[in-house]
């Protein structure tokens, strides 16, 4: 089924999505700082507060453990709390709360309490930012049984993805890849999506190349350039952390034999690592060369004039495919 | 008139007025308090009376079955709320069927008076399971080890009843310990600028297993809620008459829309921390004997007896239910069954989720393999 | 004597004597305060006075610098102490060279003070460091971005001076709003079970972003402190005799080991939160003009001219090192070079660490390759 | 060099490495809840507190961020604190300070600053306790730049991992695994010890083992009983988690061409993911099958009843192992 598409910037489908939520669902409520007048620092929740209300978009203290634990409250008394982290450098405070409470609590019960909280967090580099707001934590969360991880790649999966994570009974940590957040993209709001599995946005026969939230579009931007010289690059895009749907890029590595993941997270116990260790387990004997990743270097993040350098690049990604096609 | 405070020195600091709230004297007397008209009659209340009384015995006796049941191995660890009954069974009577306690892992005495039944409360300490009732059914969390988290869920719950238009209120319980945790701060934080409809009952047992009071404040604790604009009142926590009151007057408080309220019971964990605990290495000499001598349960007894609201016959009686239920206790605890291996990939989420799912399947050939 | 408060409306709450300790009125009249003896004489301080106008004054300028410089792209981003420079300068000046201060990233006006050069401070803000100054040489931590972390290390940093057996001692700044951070509250948790010589400096300056005040708390920050038991006083933040005089003494009561003290400087952010910020949504009509009027440079130059602390020409000649700082920021921060890539492996430990070895060669191959 | 042995249990030998640490090093201060008089709950600080007074042994208020946080200004003041965490599951409240603080300040100041601190962390299960008491969390702690990891799994290399770790000026996460606490072993005070790299514990040319913390036993039982078999397990003992050494294991998987990777933690990107997606990249052309984890599942800790099943047992290793030797 496939409706009326408009064209849009992920900001826009990300609030159009919350509204959409809000409207069908009055047990939907939205909690953060700045997001009440200011509509927050990335205008997501623009309006919202106006159209639904303080009670049902809260502008809360300045706490990120108490933004969380009063969610997991609302949730226990029925109510589905989509957060919002200012940025990925302001979600440990509230770390303990997501590990042993968000993540647990369902487990702990039995399966009598469900817990659907959305934790909405803006995420990744590339914005020439200060410290602590360009980072990518997301390995730490996938690590944590008991969450789903979802990321979109633009405007349009952001709308989907979002609405999924709002319906799902699970807890879901939902990151938004904030260089991305400008990008424009035609939103087809009527488009069936299955949230938990991944895609492939791109074929090709001679590499396969797995990445997801804002290096989907460098890698799409990549691998433009590699046909070009004549490789033709699958791209895919995981979507899902948590669930990891590997599936996609288990039968496309069968084809290609050669596999690089990206991302801007740390590489060492990154995801990347476990995409890496899953298909060598299950394409030992169709692999012609290493997976090989294109990560963030062993080091916190760099002041922003480094971040050129620090980041996946496309021709990061271009110079690793190009060695590893020649194994 | 309330009697002077019988806290040991060290918890010092007490400012004019600080004096804990008393209305039932350790000599099992009834005593006003110019705060608190009487809350309850000898006579027109001893249903309530006796029901508390019972309660409390009862919860004791699940405390003493456990401890023994740890003794010989069926549970791997067991918290004793041993002295902390009157604080529990008081504020929990004050509780309608509709509102919600969120307990840490000492509210056994809540949890009995909240009808849970201990078996599945043990099931926790045996190791099959890490809950064990349904929240909703008894309007009773799970309990919560991680110091200080429920508070925070206590908050955000009551943030729920005010969207629902509801009078429903919460207690949120926890330790002298706990409150040094930020997550507490902020509740509070949460609590009074949402004016949730919350009650904070933190029952100041004098230790954070070894460390003492004085490790987490050097004033008295109630003073903590008027910097968040709260008001608070200091019980004495062995008193079960001035648990329930100055509780049911907290939550009609809080249900008015008021804001939340603090109350501090003092009290004395009379036990060990947990059954793994050795509190000779830290207890003062005396401490513990002074503190027998302010028992909740006999305080109580006394007064039943002088009030005439209970003779003998019923004593006895109570002393059967609670042979019996120590009876049943042992039974299910001890002839319970491992719970099959498999089923611990039951409810990690609400919905399918791949990731467990193959590893369910991975582990279900390892058991059946013997590997696992 | 004090003039009554100019807090906006919405503050609400004040209790009783919570009046805001003020010595210096807008029109530039010393007054008088029971509380507090007159701190600083016209005649006999003028130095001092007339240091803490000249900072001010050049702390302003370096705001205005590096707000012009993030508009012409220079500087990533800049977060504005307009308004605020009183409470930070009276506070700073207040201090020893021996002693140190946990800034927030608003402190710059502090920072200033401190001897911290601000070509060095907008490295920090032009992408090319996250430090940029030396903590030991200065006194002065490093900004710090992670709300409420740096009260933790001020209070940890308190406790190793009491076991250096040293009387000096910190101060730990932060927000209205950082001050919901459960690490806040952990800081006055372990700074008053260990009196550690720590004062506690929140500048309330009504914002925190977006979220007014009241988001954070119904009663005036100031209340806060008696819950652990530690003396607060409330200032206004615009005063720089007030600021100065009361850090003080709040300052050496530390030093005597009665533990720490609290001090709530009630002041305004007269500029957005940051450059990337658009106060104009949610800023009420009138609010800035209100306090512009009790703008904290503009008392001050009252005071000075009127009590003849300093005369034109002294102001001329200020004028003329204020134009000859822009001047050299600008030049500075235009003519910076971005630092060699590489270097941003430099730093991560201490001591060797081979994962970080091995990425920077690989690092050194792809940049010398083009691919990075 | 090489001095008198002294039988010990591992509580013992950490005891005793405080003890010389603090004898020899007057900034060495040590913090947590419970260490004073209690010596803690598992006893490591007995005795301190009485011999070095309570302004180096102290017993902390309950809130881990504080401790952390404090830690971070003492170190900053040029103390040496090493602090104590009561159980693996009560880290969460002080991650923030951990991720955000301890492991970037070093940067943060341009090497301005050091912050000499150790956070010893009890770890994993295997003792049936209740909820938050057996967890495995050492991965986000090696995705974390800025902080070293050590893991002990034996009473002497606890001695002397700790020693090391508090002589480092670097911050080092300290995983003492709390099955073996009780395990008695020689202790070579005068023994000289690289922590930083990993060490064959026992050699085999068959397939290599990897190993760390408490896994370490299981590895060494699992490969004696895989000998009887006639199997030769080289089993490795990683001891240091960030770096990450894995040279020995390079070496040993190029001789041996088959790998198994143990640990109690989550699977899904844990350590062993990282292990394998390096060993796979370095050692492609001598594997002769895939590197296969023995690993948790994709669940919270449960319940101890279920713990035996839940953890890498010997005869999981041992039917690991046949499995990969047969492909
Ligand atoms: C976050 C956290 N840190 C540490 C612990 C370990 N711990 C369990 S109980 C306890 C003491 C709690 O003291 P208090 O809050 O006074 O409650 P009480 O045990 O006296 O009822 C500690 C430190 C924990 N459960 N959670
Ligand atoms: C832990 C954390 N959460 C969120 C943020 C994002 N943030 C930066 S400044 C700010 C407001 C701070 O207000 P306040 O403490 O009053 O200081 P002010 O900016 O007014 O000086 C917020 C929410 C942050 N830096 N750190
Ligand atoms: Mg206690
Ligand atoms: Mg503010």
């Amino acid at each position: 089924m496939s409706g009326v598409t408009t064209e849009m910037t992920m900001v826009a489908a990300l609030n159009a999505a919350l509204r959409r939520a809000m409207d069908e669902d009055p047990k939907v409520v939205l909690l953060g700082e700045d997001i009440g007048t200011l509509g927050g620092v990335f205008r997501v929740t623009d309006g919202l507060a106006k159209d639904f209300g303080d009670s049902r978009v809260v502008g809360t203290p300045l706490a990120e453990a108490g933004i969380v634990g009063t969610a997991v409250g609302l949730a226990m008394r029925g109510y589905r709390p989509v957060v919002e982290i200012q940025f990925d450098g302001f979600v440990y405070p509230a770390f303990d709360q997501i590990v042993t409470q968000v993540a647990k609590h369902h487990y702990r019960s039995g399966g009598r309490t469900t817990l659907p909280i959305v934790i909405r967090i803006p995420y990744g580099g590339g914005i020439g930012a200060v410290e602590h707001h360009s980072e990518s934590p997301e390995a730490y969360f996938v690590h944590t049984p008991g969450l789903r991880t979802l990321t979109p790649a633009d405007a349009d999966e952001a709308y989907h993805l979002l609405r999924a994570a709002i319906a799902c009974d699970d807890p879901v940590v939902f990151f938004e890849p904030k260089r991305r957040y400008w990008d424009r993209g035609e939103v087809d709001t009527a488009r069936a999506v299955d949230p938990w599995t991944s895609r492939v946005v791109r074929e090709g026969g001679d590499i396969t190349l797995v990445a997801y939230g804002p290096m989907v579009r460098t890698c799409r931007e990549a691998a433009d350039a590699l046909a070009d010289q004549g490789v033709q690059a699958e791209v895919i895009d995981l979507r899902s952390l948590s669930p990891l749907d590997l599936d996609p890029v288990i039968a496309s590595v069968q084809r290609t034999g050669r596999c690089v993941v990206v991302h801007e997270a740390v590489e060492i116990a990154g995801l990347g690592a476990e995409i890496a260790a899953q298909v060598q387990q299950q394409c030992f004997f169709h692999l012609e060369a290493p997976v090989t990743r294109v990560a963030g270097a062993y080091l916190p993040y760099p002041p922003s004039r480094f971040e050129k350098h620090y980041l996946p690049s496309i021709d990061r990604v271009i110079a690793t495919v190009n060695q590893v096609m020649s194994l | 008139m309330t009697q002077g405070s019988h806290m040991r020195d060290s918890l010092g600091g007490f400012l004019p007025g600080d004096e804990p709230i008393r209305l039932l004297a350790p000599d099992g007397t009834a005593t006003d308090h110019p705060l608190v008209p009487q809350p309850v009659d000898p006579i027109d209340d001893a249903d309530l009376l006796r029901a508390m009384y019972r309660d409390m015995v009862l919860a004791r006796r699940v405390d003493t079955e456990a401890t023994a049941l740890q003794r010989t191995g069926e549970l791997g660890l067991w918290s004793s709320c041993l002295g902390q009954e009157a604080a529990q069974i008081g504020s929990a009577h004050a509780m309608r069927a509709t509102d919600f306690a969120f307990p840490t892992y000492r509210e056994s005495a809540v949890a009995w008076a909240r009808g849970v039944d201990p078996v599945g409360l043990l099931g926790l300490y045996r190791g099959t399971t890490h809950g064990g009732w349904d929240p909703v059914e008894h309007g009773f969390g799970l309990f919560t080890i991680v110091l200080g988290s429920q508070v925070l869920h206590a908050v955000g719950y009551a943030m729920g009843i005010q969207r629902d238009g509801s009078d429903d209120a919460v207690i949120a319980y926890y330790g002298d310990g706990a409150g040094s945790e930020g997550d507490v701060h902020e509740a509070m934080v949460f609590a009074t600028v949402e004016a949730a409809p919350v009650v904070f009952f933190c029952q100041n047992n004098g230790w954070a297993i070894s460390e003492p009071i004085e490790r987490q404040t050097r004033v008295p604790f109630a003073q903590r809620a008027a910097g968040y604009g709260m008001p608070a009142v200091r019980i004495d926590g062995n008193d079960v008459l001035a648990s329930l009151a100055v509780t049911r007057w907290a939550l009609e408080r809080v249900r008015t829309g008021s804001g939340p309220v603090f109350i501090e019971a003092i009290t004395y964990r009379m036990g060990a921390h947990t059954t793994s605990d050795d509190p000779t290495r830290y207890r003062p000499a005396g401490e513990l004997e002074h503190w027998a001598g302010l028992d909740p349960i006999d305080r109580m007894e006394r007064y039943l007896r002088s009030t005439g609201a209970a003779d003998d016959a019923w004593f006895a009686e109570l002393e059967a239910q609670a042979d019996a239920l120590g009876e049943r206790i042992r039974a299910h605890v001890r002839g319970a069954q491992d719970p099959d291996p498999i089923e611990m990939f039951d409810h990690v989420y609400a919905e399918p989720h791949a990731d467990v799912q193959r590893d369910r399947t991975r582990w279900e050939s390892m058991i059946s393999g013997g590997a696992a």
